[in-house]
């Protein structure tokens, strides 16, 4: 032992000159760091309700609870989150998955209670003193728990797609699908978005199983028409998704095709299953569209006898008409059709009712008849010389290019319209005429701005991408005639405002900022309406009317007892919803039928 | 002058090994170190039989914080694992982090990408400073020396500071997670750390002086509480245990991980194997840590990504597989073994910590034939730390 | 790895060898070889350091998975040995002999899974556990949430609401 | 039963023989009785007071809050200052802080502390665990809600709490001493019954009276 070790501890004795490191007022002196995580914040506006942080907690410390301030509408769940602090651990997790980026945590971390209940508290609504906290924890920018990107569809390039009406969308790989599966946090915000609420999360829980039958069953339950679905529906649900917040939406559209592409078509019915028994009910539906024929899907399988009258030579009204087919591709549709039909549906063609059978006939022979009679003729803009011949409308056209028959190509269009009709006819227009004249020469005008189209902005993306021109905000005044009478032009005015303050259709134009576009035909694109003359004067004097439309319930039953009316005719034009009016007045005939 | 104690009442040794304790004799007493108890390291307790004022047999017992983490972990997802593992060693939890991390990426065939792996390196050695230092005071402590561990508690806590800015928690910090971390340094750590360094090293000096150039310290920590070279290997020691005895065994140079191998310095060894050498070694590591802290900071990249392209979290599942993952913790050898089976939760988690084979078998075996006053110093010089035994 | 798999071959039937990395493997074995692989290992291949003993549970397979992990502390590779039993009253040769810490897993094994050791010191005293009367918990067929909700009161007063299910309510409670 | 629990014929070192009952000879078999408030208020604010300025803690880590002590006890935080300390043995000690989750063998424990503690005595409970289970809610080995088994007069939120929210914590604990509402003992004692059934639900192999001081 040295000297040193009996001296060598005495030199502590030097800390006597040393200031105190102790921290005066602990209660105050000490907030939390910059990005401490201390207790819950929750910005309410923001939050969607998704319960994706109950369902990451891995303590089970969330609750999801409906609190006054907030109200359930589309893609908010009107619940909010509720913590309780005898299970919270602090780990952020909650925070770091949330898809809005409302929950966040403050620097504060100081609560004392003799009340072991107090500590459950919903954060953003009962009030706390750490509410207005600045610091604390927020989620940095880089670190995501689930993909914001979606995982991007496989499509044909312009220049192998210009010129053919081969499907564009490739649909996914089973790996890409499983990846686009994973992104889905499962919230369920989706279903009551989607007109038929079908059940999206589980559905998309059997891609990522890679359990397809299951799919193509859980699709089957509330679509029987999915291949066209899959393609070309108007996705709602993409649009409350939770994941559009803070990233892209899910795909599920594409996911609910990859379901169908994965199923060989023989193995549907064995799949969907068997009708009942035969009730020997009968049922007449007139319009073998989406609507007609998802109406007639439900009634069969409940085991009644239906017979759907069409009037063109193919079912699939719009669908097939309307839509052109590398957006939706004829044996696609004649899937979902044949297997409509496969389940006992009979259809009849080529017959016209009011002209081929008159309508009492069908209520003489049938227990219940549905109207689906869709929106089959083009609105006219009924501008100046619009009644030449080279004024089209574009359902016309659509419906000729479907039916393959002959109609003159124009050399150079002017389509008038932003919907998506007009991208449809836009589209396939460029597509013959670089087929026939080796060039596209198509000019695509609209009032809106382009940002506001009505159509979906992929179709404009790729309108533009094959070589179609966009001119926005241009009002159509009038169609330019040469002394010959030949179609020269469209003229139009530059557009500042289409709506009044009161949101009336009140278009206001600049007549100094005129602009004619060269063309030898006008196409116009500017909505449809329904024929009802079909109904006769007898009955349509008995029925009751709104603005031009059949009244109906909200089982879409109109003032006769035995009629119903369903799908465009009704609603307006989209796939999807005419498939959820069809599972509507489906249950609503079937009560009626079977009740006496 | 070696103390010679009277080991004329000392039991006899039965026919298996066992020592013949006859309780009814009077000859010996039942003496429980712990679970509430001023001298033992946490929740645990050792029943020691005593004869006069040595030890005859110990025993720990231990499960007075099992939580069954192993289980728990069965029924969470991979990411729902990643807050709780944390919690199974209290004083030094990143590595419970770490090594989680790295095995789920392994299995799943993620790289976390460089800058995050500078940052768990810096964590990871932050937080062996804070266990030495914690350890510093409990070993002055266990010997009458309260002082230290004012001193090194104090220090302790202004690292705690910097783990608070770093990562957002003091203790818990639930920063390293499968696929890389959560945040990047945050603005003038740099600086706030070198001079919290400078403090842990300034006191360090003061604690040397006065602990380990100390009278009664070596008195009581030199030649007691060896571990001879060949329990080495029976009993599984690993960390500043086995190269206070000379064997030249840290996994960071063994089998680098991180970005140990872009890092300067040498494993510290001992010779004598004894409490003072493993002090010495620990306090030495602790330099050499703070060290490493500097040459983490010099050298790491300005920035770069912190978390590697992983699964969505929600649905995450990994293919059958088994792992295992170590890491040199303040302790030794801390390793998570881990069992896929292609679901979405792990199918097994055994966490193998430093303190299972130092705090049971070697702990019962070096206890015998100590004075009942050096149970506490002997203990905290195998430094353990019960919760990561049990789990 | 490789070489030392074929070298062992010469000497006893092996199981499949799964390399993990570099320095890490798993080698599948028949119960009654362990202790002779294991001795092979500790005395001629310098694998000195036991680093973990510890089971798998496949239950739906009905077997023990028993992996010994060994390390070679002078070259830093480690193996690990896969013993497959049955979890009928399974039993296993204790190893405490060739590690006495080894005691310790054998313990803790014993009582989380309900593997016996015969001759493992104390291996049948209460390790961590006191007074536990169900099926051993680390067991896939014990059920933590179940036993937690039966044995311990939960604080009342929690409800949680689906957002699919509430918004149905609140939106279309007909379903359409 | 234990074997040191067992009847025993002991001989001292002077010769004599002795019996040897643990269980009879190391433990009270009375129950707790409540213990009335002083006759005059004044008096009993006064003893209040005087309470809530010697918070004696005993000094057992029972979870990991216990990591969070340390630094109380030690200079930078210093809550000597506010009059609180760490006893080492529960006889000295008034405030039981139960570090955050119990497991059932740790509880066994911590009962016996806690009745060994002297009247009045306050018990806190720390972070989630022991408000409602915390993080280990489907753990098949700790409790879930504390105040079954104990009396607790304070929960302290976080996971675990830091320093100052136990200051704050002792802080608000004297003050609810001192209002004179923190009766946790003859809460104890009045409800032993109730208490004891619970202690005894999760304990399996309870090898102790039921009131051991």
């Amino acid at each position: 032992m040295s000297i040193r070790d009996l001296l060598s501890p005495f030199s502590a004795w030097k800390n006597i000159l040393r200031d105190p490191v102790t921290i005066p007022d602990p209660l105050n002196d000490r907030p939390g760091s910059d990005r401490y995580r201390g207790f819950h914040q929750n910005d309410n506006e923001k939050c969607i309700g998704c319960g994706t942080c109950e369902a990451i907690c891995q303590n089970g410390a969330i609750d999801m609870l409906p609190v006054d301030s907030v109200a359930t509408k589309e893609g908010d769940s009107g619940l909010r989150p509720r913590i309780d602090y005898g299970r919270c651990c602090w780990c952020a997790l909650c925070v770091d998955v949330c898809m809005t980026g409302s929950l966040t945590m403050s620097n504060e971390y100081k609560w004392v209670e003799s009340d072991p209940d107090a500590f459950r508290f919903t954060p953003g609504v009962d009030k706390k003193f750490w509410d207005n906290s600045e610091l604390g924890y927020k989620r940095p920018e880089e670190h995501r728990l689930v993909s914001p990107e979606r995982i991007e569809m496989r499509e044909m390039n312009v220049e192998s797609r210009i010129d053919s009406f081969a499907e564009i969308v490739h649909g996914y790989s089973i790996e890409e699908a499983q990846l686009e599966a994973d992104r889905c946090v499962a919230c369920g915000l989706c279903i009551a978005t989607c007109p038929t609420h079908m059940s999206i999360p589980d559905y998309i829980n059997a891609v990522r199983e890679g359990d397809y039958e299951q799919g193509l069953r859980l699709l089957y339950e509330t679509n029987p028409f999915s291949n066209v679905c899959g393609r070309v529906c108007t996705r709602k649900c993409e649009s409350a998704c939770a994941s559009r917040h803070e990233g892209e939406p899910i795909a599920i559209r594409w996911l609910k095709r990859h379901i169908i592409d994965q199923i060989p078509h023989e193995k549907y019915r064995e799949i969907i299953g068997d009708p009942e028994p035969s009730t020997g009910k009968k049922v007449a539906i007139i319009g073998a569209g989406p609507a007609g024929l998802t109406a007639a899907f439900d009634l069969v399988r409940k085991g009644h006898e239906v017979i759907v009258y069409e009037a063109k030579a193919a079912a699939g009204g719009m669908t097939r008409y309307g839509i052109p087919e590398y957006r939706l591709p004829y044996d696609a549709l004649d899937r979902d059709i044949e297997t409509i039909v496969s389940m006992g549906v009979q259809i009849v063609y080529n017959t016209r009712i009011g002209a081929d059978i008159p309508m009492q006939q069908l209520t003489q022979d049938f227990d219940a008849v549905l109207l689906a009679i869709g929106l089959q003729e083009g609105r006219q803009t009924r501008i100046p010389n619009s009644d030449h011949e080279k004024v089209y409308r574009a359902v016309d056209l659509l419906d000729k290019i479907t039916a393959g028959e002959e109609f003159h190509l124009p050399h150079c269009a002017v389509i008038i319209g932003g919907g998506n009709v007009a991208m449809d006819i836009a589209r396939s227009i460029a597509r013959l005429q670089k087929q026939q004249y080796g060039q596209v020469d198509v000019v695509l005008t609209a009032m809106e701005e382009q940002q506001h189209f009505m159509a979906d902005p992929d179709e404009i993306k790729e309108a533009l991408e094959e070589g179609i021109i966009i001119q926005d905000q241009c009002g159509p005044q009038g169609c330019e005639i040469d002394q010959s009478g030949k179609l020269i032009g469209l003229k139009t005015w530059k557009v500042l405002s289409i709506f009044d303050s009161e949101k009336r259709f009140a278009p206001v134009y600049d007549n100094g900022d005129e602009t004619i576009h060269a063309c030898d035909t006008v196409i116009e694109a500017i909505g449809q309406f329904s024929d009802i003359s079909l109904l006769g004067d007898e009955l349509t004097e008995k029925l009751e009317w709104n603005r031009g439309r059949i009244q109906i319930d909200s089982d879409g039953r109109t003032s006769e007892s035995w009629l119903w009316s369903a799908g465009d005719c009704v609603n307006g034009p989209d796939v999807v919803h005419a498939v959820a009016d069809g599972h509507r007045v489906a249950a609503s005939i079937h009560c009626y039928i079977t009740a006496d | 002058m070696t103390y010679q104690p009277d080991r004329s009442q000392y039991p006899n040794k039965k026919a298996d090994g066992s020592l013949d304790i006859d309780l009814k004799s009077g000859k010996f007493l039942k003496l429980w170190q712990g679970p509430q108890h001023p001298g033992i390291t946490g929740n645990m307790s050792v029943e020691l039989t005593v004869c006069g004022d040595e030890v005859v047999e110990g025993i720990t017992h231990v499960g007075y914080l099992h939580r069954g983490f192993e289980k728990l972990m069965e029924r969470r997802t991979f990411i729902q694992c990643f807050p709780i593992v944390c919690r199974i060693c209290v004083p030094e939890p990143d590595f419970n982090e770490y090594c989680y991390a790295a095995a789920v990426e392994e299995l799943a065939g993620i790289e976390a990408p460089e800058y995050a792996n500078w940052i768990r390196t810096l964590i990871l050695e932050m937080g062996r400073i804070n266990s030495y230092l914690m350890y510093c005071g409990g070993q002055a402590g266990s010997f009458g020396m309260g002082v230290i561990s004012q001193w090194t508690t104090y220090v302790r806590d202004l690292m705690l500071d910097r783990f608070e800015e770093l990562t957002g928690a003091r203790i818990y910090h639930m920063f390293i997670l499968p696929g890389g971390v959560r945040d990047r340094l945050p603005e003038g750590f740099a600086q706030r750390m070198e001079e919290t360094l400078c403090e842990i090293e300034s006191t360090m000096s003061d604690v040397y002086n006065t602990m380990y150039c100390n009278a009664v310290f070596k008195k009581r920590s030199v030649g007691v509480g060896v571990i001879d070279i060949d329990l080495m290997d029976a009993y599984g020691v690993t960390g500043p245990n086995a190269r206070a005895g000379g064997v030249a065994k840290d996994v960071r140079k063994d089998q680098p991980y991180l970005v140990y191998p872009e890092l300067d310095f040498e494993p510290i060894l001992g010779q004598d194997s004894d409490i003072y050498t493993r002090a010495d070694i620990r306090r030495q590591d602790l330099l050499q840590s703070v060290d490493l802290v500097r040459q983490i900071l010099a050298k790491m990249p300005e920035d770069g990504s912190l978390m590697a392209k992983i699964p969505s979290v929600m649905h995450w599942k990994i293919p059958r597989g088994e792992t295992y993952i170590r890491g040199e913790c303040s302790r030794g050898e801390y390793g998570y073994y881990l069992v896929t089976d292609g679901s979405g939760y792990p199918r097994r988690v055994n966490v193998r910590g430093p303190s299972y084979t130092h705090a049971m078998a070697l702990l019962e075996r070096m206890i015998v034939n100590l004075n009942i006053a050096d149970v506490a110093g002997l203990m905290v010089s195998l430094h353990t730390y019960p919760p990561e035994i049990e789990r | 790895m490789h070489e030392l798999y074929t070298k062992l071959k010469q000497y006893f039937p092996l199981g499949e060898l799964i390399e993990q990395r570099d320095n890490l493997a798993f080698i599948t074995l028949k119960q009654e070889q362990l202790r002779p692989v294991i001795l092979h290992l500790r005395d001629k291949e310098n694998y000195t350091h036991l680093v973990l003993l510890t089971a798998v549970d496949w239950l739906e397979d009905n077997i023990f998975q028993l992996t010994y992990l060994l390390s070679n502390r002078a070259n830093a590779t480690d193996i690990g040995l896969r013993v497959m039993i049955s979890r009928d009253s399974a039993s296993m040769e204790s190893i405490h002999d060739i590690w006495p810490t080894a005691a310790t897993y054998q313990r803790e094994l014993r009582e989380m899974f309900g593997i016996d050791f015969p001759d493992s010191p104390r291996v049948n005293d209460d390790f961590i556990l006191e007074g536990w009367n169900d099926i051993p918990p680390y067991r896939r067929d014990f059920d933590t949430l179940k036993y937690s909700e039966q044995t311990f009161s939960q604080r009342p007063g929690r409800e949680t609401k689906d957002p699919a299910e509430h918004m149905k309510q609140k939106l279309y409670p007909d379903g359409a | 039963m234990k074997e040191e629990l067992e009847k025993r014929i002991i001989k001292g070192p002077d010769g004599l023989e002795f019996e040897v009952e643990p269980l009879r000879d190391y433990y009270c078999e009375a129950p707790p009785t409540v213990m009335p408030a002083a006759y005059s208020k004044i008096v009993e604010d006064l003893f209040n007071w005087a309470r809530s300025e010697s918070i004696w803690i005993l000094g057992f880590g029972t979870g990991c809050g216990a990591i969070e002590m340390r630094p109380l006890m030690t200079p930078r935080f210093d809550a000597y200052r506010f009059g609180v300390q760490w006893r080492p043995t529960p006889r000295q000690s008034n405030l039981f802080v139960i570090s955050g989750y119990l497991s059932v063998k740790t509880l066994k424990r911590v009962i016996r502390s806690y009745e060994q503690m002297q009247n009045p005595k306050y018990v806190v409970g720390l972070g989630s665990c022991t408000i409602n289970g915390g993080m280990y809610w489907d753990s098949y080995n700790t409790i879930k809600r504390l105040d079954q088994y104990l009396p607790v007069d304070l929960y302290i939120a976080g996971c675990m709490p830091r320093p100052e929210a136990l200051l704050q914590g002792f802080a608000d604990l004297k003050k609810l001493i001192r209002s004179g509402k923190a009766e946790g003992a003859n809460e104890y004692a009045e409800k032993f019954e109730w208490y004891k059934a619970n202690q005894k639900k999760v304990i399996n192999d309870w090898d102790m009276p039921d009131y051991n001081w």
